[in-house]
């Protein structure tokens, strides 16, 4: 059974129609990617998929669970977590306060959790005590993509986890992505950088327009000249 | 019919016949709804006069005027409020500015042994009119010291920095007893016309006007002061009626509603704000000014927050910001409401007094309590008050089409 | 030609940027206190005396810290100007009141004019306050914030629930100021070099270090107080985290009405209860808030011992009412020079 | 590259083709507490040209729209229209220079009708000032007609002319993209930037709002610089198209050259995406 069923959801802000009866599924232990131009609505599908959005169409169900609209308090504790694009840390909090953040639903002690997290992202352990809000960007991803982690979700949910990241810090990125997908955890991925997340996914969907347009394995997209032409409209 | 009732009648068809005309219907030609309408007015006058008993007609004109006063400082929240958007909770600091300005340019310092009881920094002896005038600027002045630093922050600032010009003009005019006596009651502030109603008569008035004027008494001079706060009432709308439907009130609302596309579109935010804080400061100033001259004598203690800012605010909310008639219409309901609880709570006393024997002496807060609560409703149940914002376009586009 | 014109609005810019800068706010402060301690000279006041407002002023920046920290909070966190928190702070004041009433009179303790029953009624009467606070909080910003109402809509609210509450005062205690002890004496004793203040004072000034230590430690230290901090960074972001945003709410209301309470009590200590002192602490409050940076509990309690000081120092040549004029003063210097506060980040509020 | 270069030779106002660029911006950052929103970002609009301005998310485009117009001021560098500093002015100063701006949102002012929208825009209104609407109604009337039939001109050059007493705040979102655009014409602008202008708005809509884009820059010489996603529309519309990355000019070049250059085509889709499939 999928672990993340979207189906023909359409919905959108305000009455601006974003998505058009999208569908896709995350199965147990896979990175999914979504990929597709700007303007697509892949961050709305990832907003949509974390119950952020209220379908006005079409099912999102975690498990066997409906969860559109669902708050998202309720949906964390079911395992699954997810990491915004942007202003994803609390500034005024050190790394570790932000990591005790993530596991707030949870009530007894959370220090293994936290030297998990620390073991897969080293450069958080040696900051600890450091406000988020004065670490560099790729420092804040891990930050964020940590709190995410401390819950220990079976899908964790990254809205475009490379953007503005320097291209080091961007290999650095997937490779940790990899390394959570790695420890069981399975991974739905907004990507603008569509060459590295295709690389990276066991498969993706390509978005255009709001609509799916194509799906499959990373390896065949990545192989698809299609996929080019769809993002530079060549 | 005697003469007096004729002349109260007429003084008293000024807001009537100002109602009556614009409740005539809109189809009928302009010189009709005009003639009909202080036919109708008139007509309406006189029947109160005759009919209702003197003494509640008494109750019903100070009623009126007191009414009046809140409506023209109503008025000039809305321009603040309901067309900009600005939150200004210390109205107190401009009416208090502008009742006491008015009053310092109309009496004359005192001599002799009054002077030892009444000290003021000037006393000019002025006109009402100037004096009105003088509160008018004293408050628009006030309003631009207050508005320049605040006005280009965030909203909530404006709002804490009202305060505290209210707290510092009250405790001023507390502590300064050379300004205007201190904590003492400043007297003697002239009533404009009063020598309608006097045997001496108005030396500056052609006779016949004053001769129309005999038959009243100096307890008449109610009706006077009436014709007085109604005109201003009748002005101040019709200037705002005409400033908001002209490109001044679009420009306002267009910062209220989007003050980024304002600015985008060349707008310069900061000092729309402040023309319409200076202006609805001027407003609340020259309504100041009425009230001085109606309680013919003010202290500091008339403008404390209560009586001065949060009965104005629900008057607003209650009527509905953004239109001037919600203001007006607010304005006589709660003070409606704020007179006809006192009557409730009278009445109310043995119940009172058998729950506790110090509450009847504490009636009073019932009112408050009523008041607050009421303003809550509004703003949980219907924000846009009893009447909304009306729906316009600039009216000197000269365009009505359907 | 271009280039005149671009040195030109360079030097503008730099001259702004100093002048918004932190360092040139704390020295505006600075130069403020030393004006007035040389014109409170000028006029033959005795240094003693000075220090002796000083010691004091640091008190009531005590009292006003306890105000200014909750309502700092409340701004913060849920983003309320809470109009209401100079009323929490009398409603504070009166139920401490009510319940001495219930308490038998103990005798004074030691140097103090107060016996263990005030301390009960403190005990008593915190919790009261942030309850009275949550309440509001349920019955109507809750609804106001499902509605999505503008913070302006929140004040207007907050200020209605102020005279709410203000009617209720009056209404049982009436307008008249009362003492929680009447007719006790209260003498100032030497403390060194001829400062004299009033032991309760003392009192006031140590409860005051101990509640905001405690509420430190509470910020800092506890699960709760952490969410909090991080629902005032960006409640968007603590919603998706998982934060339990409902508690966040009542506990912020808790902390910060039992810390007005508090604060109410320690000013009818010092002073008299009045159904309005309330109200008249709400300007020195919000300039605290602001010069402290809005949301920042520390700086709160930085700009509510500034206010503190600068208030009593100014009485040594001043007309003591105008106390809350000065605060007024302050809040305009800083909202000219420097809207975001001493802790703020430019452009930030 | 390019940046480096820039570092290098010190910024001068009369730099290459300097008569001709309208609107010019040297090495402009911008920060979002520790975040380089805009990193020593240089690159200028030539009179005349409808310019493209693409790049991948957060690639800092509409935080420069914000520090060209005035809404944020930038940390370090300078803007220049003209010839002119504007750095640092506020927004409604840069709009009277002849610099306007749309909103990726549009952000219509929902309770005014959609005549009054664009009524509202010119600069310098008689009526704008309180006294003047009762002291000399007959100029206010007067100015207030010629700006309706402006109002009116433009309405329906947009084809909104049938919705002109509506609320703006009614309007669909891709009615209210044109009426963002209309605002603007009311001005009689010298440069427009357009932030998305075919985001969110039908086809049919778009192709429109092409249309009018072209035949304004034709006809009335109205230099526009336009950020969009939707790259066809751009590469069909805009030349010179600029690119940026990481808050940094990244390319510039007509559109073939542009969708050909593998350094964009890396920067959209990671790797050597581009260079792998030829």
């Amino acid at each position: 059974m999928a672990l993340l069923t979207i189906e023909g959801l359409t919905t959108g802000y305000g009455e601006m129609e974003v998505l058009r009866s999208v569908s896709l599924h995350v199965e147990q232990g896979e990175i999914v990617s979504i990929i597709g131009p700007n303007g697509a609505g892949k961050s709305t599908a990832m907003k949509a998929a974390f119950g952020l959005l209220k379908p006005w169409q079409g099912s999102v169900r975690f498990g066997e669970r409906e969860i559109g609209g669902l708050a998202a308090d309720k949906i964390v504790r079911l395992g699954m977590c997810y990491v915004p694009q942007t202003d994803n840390v609390f500034p005024s909090l050190t790394v570790e306060e932000n990591l005790e953040m993530g596991a707030f639903v949870l009530d007894g002690a959370i220090g293994p959790r936290k030297e998990r997290v620390y073991a897969l992202f080293p450069r958080l352990a040696e900051r600890r005590r450091q406000r988020a809000g004065k670490m560099s960007g790729g420092e804040r991803q891990m930050v964020a993509m940590g709190r995410a982690l401390m819950l220990d979700p079976k899908l964790l949910l990254l809205d475009e986890p490379s953007a503005g990241l320097a291209p080091l810090l961007v290999d650095m990125i997937f490779e940790r992505i990899r390394d959570i997908n790695d420890s069981g955890v399975s991974v739905l991925m907004v990507e603008q950088n569509a060459k590295k997340s295709l690389e990276l996914a066991h498969r993706a969907f390509v978005l255009v327009n709001g609509e799916n347009r194509m799906d499959g394995t990373g390896a065949a997209l990545l192989a698809d000249p299609e996929v080019g032409r769809l993002f530079l409209g060549g | 019919m005697s003469d007096v009732v004729l002349v109260r009648s007429l003084l008293l068809a000024i807001p009537l016949a100002f109602l009556a005309t614009r409740a005539m219907p809109r189809r009928l030609p302009p010189a009709a709804r005009l003639v009909l309408g202080v036919g109708a007015g008139w007509l309406a006058a006189l029947a109160l006069v005759l009919l209702v008993p003197v003494g509640i007609m008494a109750y019903l004109v100070s009623f009126a005027i007191v009414g009046s006063i809140y409506a023209v400082i109503a008025l000039g929240l809305n321009v603040q409020w309901g067309y900009t958007g600005l939150f200004n909770i210390g109205i107190a600091a401009f009416f208090a500015v502008g009742a006491f300005t008015s009053a310092l340019f109309t009496t004359t310092p005192p001599t002799g042994a009054a002077a030892a009881f009444t000290q003021q920094a000037f006393g000019l002896g002025a006109p009402f009119l100037v004096g009105v005038l003088a509160a008018g600027v004293a408050a628009g002045v006030l309003a631009a010291v207050v508005g320049g630093p605040t006005l280009r922050l965030r909203d909530d600032y404006l709002a804490i920095a009202t305060i505290g010009i209210a707290e510092l003009v009250r405790l001023i005019f507390q502590n300064e007893r050379w300004l205007a006596n201190g904590p003492q009651p400043f007297r003697g502030i002239p009533q404009p016309l009063s020598c309608l109603v006097r045997d001496a008569g108005c030396p500056y008035l052609p006779a016949p006007l004053m001769e129309l004027f005999a038959p009243l008494a100096p307890r008449d001079y109610t009706y006077v002061y009436l014709a007085i706060t109604a005109l201003f009432v009748i002005v101040t709308f019709l200037v705002l009626e005409r400033a908001i439907r002209s490109p001044w009130g679009r420009l306002l609302r267009a910062v209220r509603e989007e003050e980024d596309a304002a600015a985008m579109n060349g707008k310069d935010v900061a000092r729309a704000k402040l023309q319409a804080f200076v202006v609805g400061a001027v407003i609340m100033g020259i309504g100041g000014a009425l009230y001085a001259h109606y309680m013919v004598a003010i202290d500091y203690s008339h403008f404390d927050p209560l009586y001065a800012t949060f009965i104005i605010w629900v008057m607003l909310m209650l009527g509905g910001s953004g239109n001037n008639r919600g203001a007006i219409i607010g304005a006589f309901v709660i003070w409606g409401v704020w007179t006809g609880a006192a009557f409730a709570v009278d009445a109310l006393r043995p119940v009172l007094a058998a729950i506790s024997p110090e509450l009847p002496a504490r009636g009073p807060y019932l009112r408050l309590m009523l008041i607050a609560l009421l303003l809550i409703f509004i703003l949980l149940f219907r924000p846009k008050g009893l009447i909304g914002e009306e729906r316009f376009v600039s009216r000197h586009t000269g365009e009505r089409e359907a | 030609m271009s280039q005149v014109v671009s040195t030109r609005m360079r030097l503008e810019e730099r001259v702004k940027r100093v002048l918004g800068s932190r360092g040139a706010l704390i020295a505006l402060l600075a130069l403020l206190i030393v004006a007035m301690w040389l014109l409170a000279a000028a006029q033959g006041i005795p240094g003693q005396r000075l220090l002796s407002l000083l010691v004091r002023g640091v008190m009531l920046g005590g009292i006003l810290a306890l105000g200014a920290i909750g309502l700092s909070l409340i701004f913060g966190v849920l983003r309320i100007p809470n109009f209401a928190h100079g009323d929490m702070m009398t409603a504070g004041a009166y139920l401490a009141l009510l319940a001495l009433s219930f308490l038998p009179l103990g005798a004074p303790l030691g140097p103090f004019s107060f016996g263990y029953e005030l301390l009960v009624a403190l005990v008593v009467a915190m919790p009261l306050v942030g309850l009275l606070g949550y309440t509001v909080d349920r019955l109507v910003f809750r609804r106001l914030r499902a509605q999505r109402s503008p913070p302006v809509i929140m004040a207007m609210a907050a200020l209605g629930s102020a005279f709410l509450v203000r009617s209720l005062i009056y209404l049982f205690w009436g307008a008249d100021f009362v003492f929680y002890y009447t007719g006790r004496a209260r003498p100032a004793i030497e403390l060194f070099a001829g400062i004299r203040v009033r032991p309760d004072q003392l009192f006031i000034l140590g409860l005051a270090l101990a509640m905001i230590v405690l509420v430190y430690l509470l910020l800092e230290r506890t699960k709760m107080g952490k969410a909090m901090r991080a629902t005032a960074d960006n409640p968007e972001l603590a919603r998706v985290t998982g934060i339990d945003t409902e508690s966040v709410i009542r506990w912020t209301w808790l902390i910060g009405g039992g810390l007005a309470g508090a604060g109410g009590i320690m000013y009818g200590l010092d002073a008299q209860l009045r159904p309005e002192m309330g109200w008249w602490l709400l300007l020195p409050l919000f300039a605290a808030v602001i010069l402290g940076t809005i949301g920042n509990a520390y700086g709160a309690l930085v700009g509510a011992l500034v206010i503190g000081i600068v208030w009593q120092v100014s009485t040594a040549f001043l007309n003591p009412a105008y106390g809350p004029g000065v605060a007024f003063v302050i809040l305009i210097l800083v909202l000219l020079f420097r809207p975001q506060g001493i802790f703020g980040r430019p452009g930030g509020s | 590259m390019e940046s480096t270069a820039a570092r290098r030779t010190p910024p001068r106002v009369e730099a290459d083709g300097a008569q001709a660029a309208l609107l010019r911006v040297e090495r402009l950052s911008k920060d979002f507490g520790g975040l380089r929103a805009v990193a020593n970002c240089s690159f200028s609009v030539r009179a005349g040209t409808i310019t493209g301005l693409i790049g991948p998310n957060g690639a800092g485009k509409s935080t420069l729209f914000g520090l060209i117009s005035g809404f944020m001021r930038p940390d370090d560098g300078r803007v220049y229209l003209g010839g002119e500093d504007i750095t640092g002015l506020p927004p409604h100063r840069i709009f009277r220079r002849g610099l306007c701006r749309t909103f990726q949102i549009p952000r219509e002012h929902k309770s005014l009708t959609v005549l009054e929208n664009l009524m509202l825009v010119p600069p310098d209104q008689l009526g704008e000032r309180f006294y003047n609407p009762l002291l000399r109604p007959g100029a206010v009337r007067r100015q207030e007609r010629e700006l309706r039939e402006k109002a009116r001109d433009v309405l329906d050059f947009l084809t909104l002319g049938h919705l002109r007493d509506e609320y703006a705040g009614t309007l669909s979102g891709g009615q209210k993209k044109l009426l963002e655009l209309a605002r603007t014409l009311m001005a009689d602008p010298r440069i427009v930037l357009l932030d998305e202008p075919a985001a969110g708005v039908n086809p049919t809509l778009m192709g429109r709002i092409r249309d009018r884009i072209v035949r304004l820059n034709a006809e009335r010489n109205i230099t526009f610089l336009l950020i969009e996603h939707d790259i066809p529309l751009v590469m069909g519309l805009c030349d010179p198209v600029i690119v940026m990355n990481q808050g940094m000019k990244l390319a510039e070049g007509p559109p073939a050259q542009v969708q050909g250059d593998p350094r964009v085509l890396e920067a959209y889709l990671g790797g050597q995406y581009g260079a792998a499939d030829d």
